[in-house]
């Protein structure tokens, strides 16, 4: 029970920083980064939930094969987006990105 | 366009990324007292699975829930990754440079040694994905490593596969899912209800198609872009 | 051996169309045929539909035989085959008008790569959407009702940068941006949901009990969906993506890619979780949708460009969705009425808007407000066709847009909360302003003003528009007939027994 | 109760590895860096999975999550930066001259 509660809320917290970082984060490849992160949090909420010990019966496939679909899904996304993103560069005088670094780092948070 | 200029060089702290660190922080002990109070729920579908596991034509309850009992979901997920694909393609041409650049020896032998391997562990992977863990996803991939690698090397030939041939490959896994889910519905009179005693082999024909169009998918992902000829026909005119 | 049975019907609105997609991304010669094919079928199949329907009511269709909650179920009940509906007609002269567009600009001897890799990628990618829309529609499982979400914004997002302007790109990696963090948010509250229930399928799921990890499940879903439908001040994203995209790409996306969403959002609150609704909750939503249709009409007003214009009407008109929650919390006899009435005519006419502007932008090469006296002397049906939906959107009768408004407002004295009515007669008061102020200008026709050279076009480029226009007006004139379907439909949800399985 | 308690302090140590991870790959300043900390992350990732008793998730996160991502990343960035410094590549710039901006663009709103 206790590695259910350690995993979902390691999750949680991953959602949380990719939510933060989405919002905070002005370099569109770092909010692609942090979206990534919070699939991967709402992923292991999912799978920690269905995490059983050894020995104490069958873990559910279910969500495994939710999680399987969705990190397709998200690859897919991932791919699109960086390109999407490349290309407003490319086609645009407007920048996307002036400096490697961005407004969340200098914050300070 | 404020959105993303970064003009904004002040050192200290701004009041409204303290505020959303604040909604976030909020947010998140609301979901954890969600997770705190929930019951651990002990009937789930995983019984059902087990109880129809021998129905489904393979062993690994993974590839079971995905290919059978939810195969209609792996359709549609074949389906979101094609139409990246198709959305890449539409949004610019692969950015090949210009000069081919000629692999070194070392990276030669290297991407020579480990494609095939890759290969093979790939399609490996679907095979023994009825068993075991692994799958079309998993295999294809390793297959679309594989591509990357050969991409990554330059290797002049990777260049010149013709855009319909590619378009081919990448159509195969969705048209054999598609067209074994219609033929299910013609001959079973359900979309995706596989015939008895067929399942097996009609799943693991489903993860070789699928495996071989995921590959290529990651693959033309990476590569960012359609290939040269792809609209070259309808120039011509 | 070969059983083709009539409960088959249901599963073609999903497979015509996603056969389509994949035969035009193979070959691009008989995309436009191809797609024709799979709009008239699909439109047969879901006529069939529903005439199934009403003689024997809801239907559900296991796909694979495999029976919930394991397997996954496709339901039609009353709002769904009104979508369904919604969604055939409207794509049915969304494809018509974008071959007369198409072919209207790869005519043009400059830039033809550039039109005609548009037209290579957008039959594809629409046949795809509309697919997967469907899908949504049929759907009863909230796992697979995320996949189709994700496989109608991969196209919507790609559709939106197809026009390759850089400020279309711009916009249609924001609508990425937002439309993923949706996704995302509906996904946390689905693995919540199955983390309470153990259920993903939506008619086992409204016969259970709400708890706390299930409010924040809805909450979560909720917050997901309203982003994607752009609810105020959410909106940010839409007037930019929708009003810089090609004219049938608009279209798709004003007209039927938010209603997916909202559909979705409306049944998890009215019939999925409608025992853990509030009071609170439906207002909070009744008073941004009334805070949408105040601030997306003032904006509406002031916009100098037709198609910003049109979008920010429909930043407005879905605020009148919103209205409705409150509306049905408290009526809850009618509560689908309303708002199918709203989305239908509002989807016929706001396509037919975008339809009609892509027209005029094509022959004028612009579409600033102020310079366009003048263009009815060569596009004349277009201007009706124009002119007639804003009628819709006014709300005048007696269009169906009318009768959607007078069933709010009625709806809002039998449950005594006037001030919504209120808010819908200030809204279609504004609405009327930002209507009179462009089709004055098209019947002004300034002193000295010369018929420009006009390049020849296919009827295809003006007329679906008007059709499309017409319905939306003689929606109201049939008003009884779409709420009699939903008197016939919606006891799919009611017919749960209190242990959860339905019948 | 020892291999529990062993198991479990496993468990954090690998929670706060990835948590740690996820942090400084969000807010490193460069992003390069970001890029091979995600690489690093997703792989600390499957073995979550295998600690999850998930395999098949594990491997598709290993060869999708770390091995495909983290590549599309890497070239995403190249691409980007190399156009930062204005080496735009060749089929760029004739995809612009068959391409040329259609309409000059209108201002936005904001």
């Amino acid at each position: 029970m206790i590695t259910n509660l350690l995993y979902s809320f390691g999750g949680l917290m991953l959602f949380s920083m990719g939510l933060f970082a989405l919002i905070a984060c002005s370099h569109p490849l770092r909010k692609i980064l942090a979206i990534n992160v919070m699939a991967t949090g709402v992923f292991l909420i999912l799978i920690a939930t269905a995490y059983r010990q050894i020995g104490t019966g069958e873990i559910d496939p279910v969500p495994q094969a939710m999680v399987l679909t969705g990190i397709v899904v998200s690859v897919s996304v991932t791919a699109l987006a960086l390109i999407l993103a490349c290309r407003v560069q490319e086609t645009s005088n407007h920048s996307l990105i002036q400096r490697k670094k961005d407004d969340f780092t200098r914050t300070g948070t | 366009m404020r959105r993303y200029s970064t003009h904004n060089k002040r050192k200290r702290l701004n009041p409204v990324l303290l505020l959303v660190l604040l909604l976030t922080a909020s947010l998140t002990i609301l979901l954890g007292r969600a997770i705190l109070t929930t019951d651990y729920q002990t009937e789930r579908l995983g019984d059902d699975v087990a109880q129809f596991q021998k129905l489904s034509g393979v062993e690994s309850p993974v590839t079971a829930v995905l290919l059978n009992f939810r195969g209609y979901d792996t359709l549609l997920e074949v389906m979101v990754l094609l139409m990246a694909v198709v959305g890449v393609w539409s949004l610019t041409q692969a950015p090949f440079p210009g000069k081919p650049i000629e692999p070194g020896p070392v990276q030669l032998a290297v991407v020579r040694l480990l494609t095939p391997l890759m290969v093979l562990f790939a399609f490996y992977l679907v095979w023994k994905g009825s068993s075991l863990a692994g799958g079309a996803f998993q295999g294809g991939a390793v297959l679309g490593g594989a591509c990357v690698l050969m991409l990554v090397s330059e290797l002049p030939w990777i260049k010149n596969i013709p855009s319909r041939h590619l378009r081919i490959g990448l159509l195969a896994g969705p048209f054999v899912f598609l067209g074994t889910a219609i033929l299910c519905l013609i001959l079973e009179g359900t979309f995706l209800a596989y015939p008895q005693g067929w399942a097996g082999s009609l799943l693991l024909l489903i993860e070789t198609a699928c495996a071989v169009s995921i590959g290529l998918t990651l693959a033309c992902l990476f590569a960012g872009g359609r290939p040269k000829d792809d609209l070259s026909r309808g120039r011509k005119r | 051996m070969i059983s083709f049975e009539g409960q088959s019907w249901i599963i073609l609105p999903l497979i015509l169309p996603l056969a389509a997609g994949l035969f035009c991304f193979l070959s691009r010669r008989w995309a436009f045929a191809l797609s024709l094919t799979a709009a008239l079928g699909n439109l047969l199949s879901i006529g069939v539909l529903l005439n199934q329907f009403l003689d024997t009511g809801p239907l559900t269709y296991n796909v694979g035989n495999w029976k919930t909650p394991l397997g996954i179920a496709l339901r039609i009940d009353g709002p769904s085959i009104l979508m369904l509906l919604m969604t055939a007609v409207t794509g049915l002269g969304i494809t018509l008008y974008a071959r007369g567009y198409f072919a209207f600009r790869i005519a043009v001897p400059k830039r033809i790569g550039r039109h005609e890799r548009q037209e290579r990628f957008f039959w594809p990618l629409w046949m795809t959407l509309w697919a997967s829309l469907n899908g949504l529609f049929l759907s009863a499982d909230i796992f697979n009702m995320y996949v189709t979400l994700e496989l109608i914004s991969i196209p919507a997002v790609a559709l939106a940068a197809l026009s390759g302007k850089p400020a279309s790109q711009i916009a249609a990696f924001r609508y990425l941006l937002v439309s993923l963090l949706g996704s995302l948010s509906y996904l946390l509250g689905v693995v919540f949901v199955y983390k309470t229930y153990g259920v993903l399928d939506l008619v086992l799921l409204s016969g259970k009990t709400a708890s706390g990890a299930g409010m924040a499940a809805l909450a979560l879903m909720s917050v997901g969906l309203l982003l994607k439908t752009a609810l105020f001040p959410m909106h940010f994203w839409l007037p930019p993506a929708h009003a810089n995209a090609l004219a049938p790409v608009s279209a798709i996306l004003s007209s039927l890619v938010v209603k997916g969403s909202f559909y979705l959002l409306f049944r998890l609150w009215f019939d999925v979780f409608a025992s853990a609704v509030t009071e609170p909750m439906v207002n909070i939503l009744g008073t941004l949708g009334a805070g949408a249709i105040v601030w997306g009409a003032l904006q509406a007003i002031r916009q100098k460009r037709l198609k910003l214009l049109v979008a920010y009407s429909t930043v407005s008109q879905l605020g009148y969705l919103f209205i409705a929650f409150p509306l049905a919390y408290l009526d809850m006899g009618t509560h689908w009425g309303t708002v199918a009435f709203m989305v239908l005519a509002h989807a016929c006419a706001k396509s037919a808007m975008f339809m009609a502007s892509g027209t005029i932008f094509l022959h004028a090469g612009h579409d600033r407000i102020n310079d366009l006296a003048g263009v009815r002397s060569y596009i004349p049906v277009t201007v009706f066709a124009y002119a007639i939906a804003g009628v819709n959107i006014m709300g005048l009768p007696p269009s169906g847009g009318f009768i959607a408004k007078w069933l709010l407002i009625s709806s809002s004295i039998n449950s005594s909360q006037w001030w919504w009515g209120i808010i819908v007669m200030i809204g279609s008061l504004l609405a009327s302003v930002y209507i009179f102020r462009v089709v004055s200008r098209f019947f002004v026709i300034p002193e000295g003003y010369k018929v420009p050279d006009r390049r020849p076009h296919s009827p295809l480029l003006e007329w679906p528009a008007l059709v499309l226009a017409l319905i939306a007006l003689l929606l109201g004139l049939i008003a009884p007939y779409p709420l009699h379907i939903l008197e016939t439909g919606n006891s799919l949800f009611s017919m749960v027994s209190p242990k959860g399985l339905p019948l | 109760m020892m291999p529990y308690s062993i198991l479990t302090a496993f468990d954090i140590v690998l929670i706060s590895t990835l948590l740690w991870l996820a942090w400084k790959m969000l807010r490193s300043e460069d992003l390069f860096k970001a890029v091979v900390l995600f690489i690093s992350f997703g792989l600390l990732m499957a073995l979550a999975w295998v600690r999850m008793r998930a395999p098949d998730v594990a491997l598709a996160e290993a060869a999708i999550g770390a091995g495909l991502t983290g590549p599309l990343f890497l070239s995403a960035l190249r691409r980007m930066e190399r156009l930062h410094k204005d080496e735009r590549r060749v089929n760029i710039d004739e995809e612009r001259k068959s391409e040329t901006i259609f309409h000059t663009q209108q201002k936005e709103t904001p």
